[in-house]
């Protein structure tokens, strides 16, 4: 799928990206934010993982196939996490239950 | 993945193609990388659902964690899927020393990250916070804290464990690329243990921010 | 019961009618399609049967106009049912308020009834005819399931949370009591019946057995023992808040959030104190997992239900009630 | 097992010789008969559970075995049957075998996964067999916790460990399908012109692959749990049984749609052959399997009505529930639609067909009662349940199975059945199936709860009629045991298309050459073309 040769160069940027984010990261971590720290964290990590796929992984120059492969595997894990969390985040909506 | 590459280049009979087998070997791996998607899915569902009904213990749990080796942990894992990626490039280029060296950099960065990781394993023991009948946590809600190292070891463990078996992959194409068995024209195994290997970097790449850092100002 | 091949279950609670219905329609419905297919599969076969070996039929193409109909229709039937299903559905889950409570503790392999007077039974279960009766359960260790068939209703008891349940008897009689979420060896021997009585005579059934005083005594009581009160003073000295009129309020943490004072709290407040910590006080309170019975902890909650506020409205309707959307 | 047919030619068959050239073959299709042998024997074995578990309620008192014996009876059998029976028998056994035939393929894209997943699945069995019998498991084919991580001392661990290890098995096979039915289509073997027997199953695979980890590391977790005592699920330990329950039903209600999608191939297959007609809406019945493989990802939650899991997730999942049961009343009217102005003969697998589509709607609509929330606060964990499942499993799954294996036996064997006694053993099954299960729906209104070993004395009446309705059913599965065995040696030579049917398996001499075709097939035309029949087909 891929005869497409990433330039070395590429990789390097990718790799500097990689890093800094993980120091900044670390670093908004210890800075309180209230809320955000959690956006802030989980942002970085999507961002960290979407440079991986698409460049290490060679997502970016794959074919439909493969991004839709990618892209079901990431939307099935949605589907178990946020179905189960409805669940327990509505429980006790309905007063006169003890849940 | 042990699938391909039995006889280097030689095409299996059940394809016509170099081409198309190469295709379905990338494939497959990605199918199998979704499996593994949804294998590490289950603990991260359990760890959103604790997690939002027990914030507090989860934080207190995550305090006792070490976040210096964790961020150096980050760093050598991202190395090494700098140099994994460097492999696949050495060989698409048909460049053996590069390849070679490139692997056995890659191994030895695994190996660190285990090591590390052994030595932060340690020092749960040593402080009694693997979960078991041996779980001490001096604080409030220490079977909620218990969970959280469940979790804790649950999904590191098995990162680890996916580790181990990547650096065993990474040995067998490291021998095999030195009796020349890559080249530019055939090197589909690399590609797709470096596609296992980048993977099981972005598992960590999550499970730093969830294990380590979150509520942790 | 009695009959030796019944076909259809007892009628017994104000669910039965309205289940039963929603059931009824159900079977008509599938009788309906089962005919139509089955029908339209034998006279086709029978019609368009092989006449010859090298028979070759038209090529027909499928029609949209069809294929629509067949998928439209089934859905607006299903959702029919759904919307039928979800509303008897929650008046199953949505116990009125005036409902006499009754305490059901699950162990393998027995129910344990504990009313408020203080009567105890086992696999027994008496409540008068036309009241509504809420059962608050727990289990003591695995998973059961509290079901009465001629009641239509039943409910999971879990260890470590209280689960409720009510209904409202319509005729008296005695009736089968079932344990339906398999809980083991004995799963099929976790049987008992419920007993509908009239009114008087559950009255008189009440006035029986109540040798330890009712539950709220026995409370008072297991509060002093267990030194609960050189906490807990009534003049609000203690070194813990004063637990009188807390029950069904809202009380404030320390981390800001608010919580409605129901049985689960108070639960959670005697065996996991620092989990939510009351505002203003410190987390001293000694966690009593392991030192009480759940059957204490329904005589301690009972008892700080007692000198809550005598409203008449019992748990949980503190919370804004509006938010529900199908309320009778 | 083997017997060469008359004529010497060379096929998968008689290519090789002797034990090894089976335990390490690579071809699919004697992968395939490697299967067969597998899960045949562990359908009797769980068979023979259930007989036992008839017997034992026979009567009302528990007489015939102690209670923990039987609490073992019916979990082994659920486990049998839906782990290491019905879930790899139609993909496993036929989809195996046919899938490279009928897209043109010389072999799936990875033989020798596709041999380690037998492996796997005999290796799984195996851990089953062992916990079987070194003293059996009493969790329910649903290991609740915490029962099953603290309080049962039966042979929890080895039974999941088998599990989790047929999981595998079954990964790997959904991975293969995918890759092979992407990858190794024939020249013009585009998707409007699969079969849709090769549909249902790229659907029954994506079903495998994507739900089949989580039920994985749940087990996992499970053992965990139990073995180190690390607090996952148990209360006991500040975890949620109820999470167990999501995570399970996560993958299992999924997976009652890697049981009866395949089916529903070979039901679609059944009535066009012998019919000799296109499927009627050939788009529609192809896009309801892949639906029902998405959207049966989002209503597990209808199995926990009760469980204490919120109400308005209760809602959710209850109108998904509907939602999904839309694209199988899709399949059920097209394949009634197919019959009109068809050439339709009445042969064994057409029996199987009408028997498949009569009892998966009656079992299917009974599923609409489950679904129906205020109803199943009624009729959860009781026979009703039962009833359902078996209506859909039994007399959907299997049937559909059966009818494959009439209709496919003379591809893989070269030999025909013998048609009358087959046509006796359909009605005996069908007769014995309904027997069996239909009182099961009134005793399950009635109110008696499954998992039971003894019950009220005025269940007893349907409970023998359920019983004897079992004997029937057993004699009417080990008819056709008996005469395919028969068949291998006195069948008639079947030929290479004996039902005169289009199809790419139907081009290739039976049994087929172990490449499959002698040159690799260029498909010109849609499914089911049987007005171009003659064209088409050689003899
Ligand atoms: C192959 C297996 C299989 C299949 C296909 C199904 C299909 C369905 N199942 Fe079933 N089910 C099981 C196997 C299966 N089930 C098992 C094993 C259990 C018990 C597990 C345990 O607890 O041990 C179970 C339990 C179960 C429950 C939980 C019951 C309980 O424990 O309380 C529910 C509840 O919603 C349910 C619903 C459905 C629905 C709505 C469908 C739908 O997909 C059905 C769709 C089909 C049709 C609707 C028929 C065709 C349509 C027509 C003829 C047209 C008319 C249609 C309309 C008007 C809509 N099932
Ligand atoms: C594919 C799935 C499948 C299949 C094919 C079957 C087939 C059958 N099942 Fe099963 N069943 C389940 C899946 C299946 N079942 C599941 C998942 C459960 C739930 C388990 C749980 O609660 O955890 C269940 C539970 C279950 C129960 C409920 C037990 C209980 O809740 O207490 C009953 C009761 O009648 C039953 C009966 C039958 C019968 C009579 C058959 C018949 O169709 C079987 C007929 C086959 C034969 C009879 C084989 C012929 C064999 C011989 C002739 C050899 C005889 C040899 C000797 C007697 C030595 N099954
Ligand atoms: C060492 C002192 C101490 C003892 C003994 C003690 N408590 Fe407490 N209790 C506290 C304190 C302090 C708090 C407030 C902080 C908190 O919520 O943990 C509290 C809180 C509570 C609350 C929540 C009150 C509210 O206003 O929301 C309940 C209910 C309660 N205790 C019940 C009991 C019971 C029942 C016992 C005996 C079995 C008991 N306590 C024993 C100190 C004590
Ligand atoms: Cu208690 Cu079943
Ligand atoms: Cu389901």
């Amino acid at each position: 799928m891929s005869d497409h040769i990433v330039p070395k160069k590429l990789y390097y940027m990718i790799f500097g990206a990689l890093i800094a984010l993980t120091l900044v990261t670390v670093g908004a971590s210890f800075i309180d934010l209230g809320p955000f720290n959690n956006v802030v964290a989980l942002t970085i990590a999507v961002v960290k993982a979407l440079l991986v796929v698409l460049f290490f992984m060679h997502v970016r120059y794959s074919t439909r196939l493969t991004k839709l492969v990618v892209a079901s595997g990431f939307l099935w894990l949605g589907i178990l996490i946020f179905i189960t969390l409805t669940d327990y985040l509505s429980r006790g909506w309905l007063t006169g239950v003890a849940q | 993945m042990t699938e391909s590459g039995e006889h280097s280049l030689a095409l299996r009979h059940q394809f016509d193609t170099v081409e198309q087998q190469r295709d379905a070997s990338t494939l497959g791996m990605w199918v199998f990388l979704v499996t593994e998607i949804m294998f590490f899915g289950g603990l991260f569902t359990a760890y959103v659902i604790y997690r939002t009904l027990y914030p507090t213990a989860f934080e207190a749990g995550s305090h006792h964690l070490n976040i210096t080796l964790g961020a150096i942990n980050t760093v050598v894992l991202i190395c090494s899927s700098l140099t994994m990626a460097l492999a696949v490039h050495g060989a698409q280029l048909g460049s053996r020393k590069a390849l070679i060296a490139c692997l056995l950099l890659t191994i030895l960065l695994g190996s660190v990250f285990l090591g590390i990781k052994a030595f932060e394993y340690a020092d749960k023991f040593a402080h009694h916070l693997v979960p078991g009948p041996n779980f001490q946590f001096e604080g409030p809600f220490s079977r909620q804290v218990q969970l959280f190292y469940s979790i804790y070891f649950g999904t590191t463990g098995l990162h680890a464990l996916h580790m181990i078996i990547g650096i065993g992959m990474l040995s067998v194409l490291a021998w095999q690329a030195r009796r020349g068995r890559y080249s530019a024209e055939y090197n589909t195994p690399i590609e797709l243990v470096g596609l296992y290997w980048h993977f099981v970097d972005i598992v960590w790449i999550f499970l730093f921010p969830l294990l380590y850092l979150l509520g942790r100002h | 019961m009695g009959s030796r091949l019944p076909l259809f279950p007892d009628q017994a609670s104000t669910f039965a009618s309205e289940v039963d219905a929603l059931y009824l329609f159900l079977v008509a419905l599938t009788v309906f399609f089962s005919v139509l297919i089955a029908g339209t599969i034998l006279y086709f076969a029978i019609k368009y049967r092989r006449r010859s070996e090298d028979e070759r039929p038209p090529t027909i193409e499928g029609g949209l106009a069809l294929e629509f109909t067949w998928t439209i229709v089934p859905f607006l039937i299903a959702m029919f049912i759904f919307g039928w299903g979800a509303q008897v559905y929650f008046r199953q889950f949505r116990a009125p308020d005036d409902a006499t409570e009754v305490w059901v503790v699950g162990k393998q392999w027995m129910w344990k009834v504990q009313h408020l007077g203080g009567q105890r039974e086992i696999n027994e279960l008496h409540v008068p005819v036309g009241r509504a009766v809420k059962l608050i359960m727990t289990s003591e260790d695995v998973i059961h399931d509290f079901y009465v068939p001629a009641f239509r209703t039943k409910r999971d008891v879990l260890p470590n949370r209280y689960s409720t349940l009510w209904f409202r008897p319509t005729r008296t009689g005695v009736f089968h009591l079932f344990c339906a979420e398999y809980c083991g060896t004995k799963h099929s021997g976790m049987v008992g019946s419920v007993y509908v009585m009239e009114p008087a005579d559950y009255q008189q059934w009440l006035t029986g057995g109540r040798a330890e005083g009712s539950l709220s005594e026995q409370g008072a009581r297991l509060f002093q023992d267990l030194a609960c009160d050189n906490c807990h003073r009534e003049d609000g000295r203690g070194r813990g808040p004063r637990l009188e009129g807390v029950f069904g309020t809202t009380v404030l943490l320390d981390n800001g959030q608010r919580v409605t004072a129901d049985e689960t709290y108070l639960r959670e407040s005697i065996l996991n104190p620092g989990a939510k910590i009351v505002s203003g006080h410190q987390n001293i309170m000694p966690t009593f997992q392991g030192l009480v019975t759940e059957e204490d902890l329904i005589r301690l909650v009972e008892y700080i239900k007692s000198i809550g506020p005598k409203v008449e409205a019992p748990p949980g309707e503190t919370a804004p009630a509006a938010a529900t959307p199908t309320q009778r | 097992m083997i017997t060469a047919p008359v004529e010497t030619r060379e096929h998968y068959l008689n290519k090789e010789y002797g034990i090894r050239s089976w335990l390490l073959t690579q071809d699919h299709k004697r992968i395939a008969l490697l299967y067969l042998a597998s899960i045949t024997l562990f359908f009797f074995l769980g068979g023979m559970f259930a007989v036992l578990i008839r017997l034992e309620l026979l009567t009302p008192a528990g007489d015939l075995v102690q209670s923990e014996t039987y609490n073992k009876f019916f979990t082994m059998h659920g486990i049998i049957m839906v782990f290491f029976f019905l879930i790899p028998s139609i993909p496993a056994v036929l989809g195996n075998f046919l899938i490279p035939i009928m897209i043109g393929a010389k072999d799936l894209a990875f033989p020798k996964l596709n041999l380690l997943s037998w492996y796997l699945a005999v290796a799984g069995g195996v851990f089953a067999l062992y916990a079987m019998l070194a003293g059996g498991v009493d969790t329910g084919w649903t290991f609740y916790t915490p029962y099953s991580t603290a309080f049962s001392n039966t042979y929890v661990m080895s039974t999941a460990v088998g599990i989790f290890i047929a999981g595998f098995s079954s990964i790997l096979t959904g991975l293969n399908f995918i890759v092979t039915i992407h990858r190794m289509r024939a020249p013009g073997m585009h998707w409007f012109r699969l079969p849709l027997f090769v549909w249902s199953h790229y659907a029954t695979s994506l079903i495998m692959v994507l739900g089949t980890p989580v039920i994985a590391v749940t087990l996992l977790l499970v053992a965990v749990e139990r073995g180190l005592r690390i607090g996952i699920f148990d209360p006991a330990l500040g975890g949620d049984p109820i999470l167990f329950q999501h995570l399970f039903w996560f993958y299992s209600h999924p997976a009652v749609y890697i049981m009866v999608l395949p089916a529903m191939g070979v039901t679609s297959e059944l009535v066009a052959a012998f019919s000799r007609k296109r499927v009627f809406g050939y788009a529609f019945v192809a896009f309801a399997s892949v639906a029902i493989a998405v959207f049966g990802f989002l209503v597990w939650g209808h199995h926990m009505f009760v469980s204490g899991q919120s109400v308005y997730a209760g809602m959710i999942f209850s109108f998904l529930s509907y939602a999904v049961a839309i694209p199988s009343a899709v399949k059920v009217f097209n394949w009634t639609a197919t019959l009109f102005r068809g050439s339709i003969s009445l042969q064994t697998p057409m029996l199987y067909a009408f028997g498949f589509i009569g009892l998966f709607t009656i079992g299917g609509m009974t599923g609409l009662f489950l679904a129906a929330l205020g109803l199943d606060v009624h009729v959860h964990d009781t026979y009703f349940v039962v009833a359902h499942f078996h209506y859909i499993m039994v007399g959907g799954a299997v049937m559909g199975y059966l009818g494959g294996m009439h209709y496919w036996w003379p591809k893989m064997t070269g030999r025909m059945y013998p048609e009358l006694w087959a046509k006796l053993g359909a009605l005996l099954i069908f007769v014995g199936f309904n027997v069996t299960f239909f009182p099961q729906f009134l005793l399950g209104y009635l109110g008696m709860p499954r998992r039971y070993h003894a019950y009220p004395d005025e269940f007893q009446v349907l409970n023998v009629m359920s019983t004897a309705g079992a004997s029937i059913l057993a004699v009417g599965y080990l008819l056709p045991m008996i005469y395919f065995i028969w068949s291998l040696r006195y069948g008639r030579v079947a030929g290479a298309n004996p039902w005169k049917a289009v199809g790419l398996e139907w081009q290739t001499a039976s049994p087929p050459p172990t490449e499959n075709f002698e040159e690799t097939p260029v498909v010109t035309h849609e499914a089911y073309e049987y007005s171009r029949e003659r064209e088409v087909v050689g003899d």
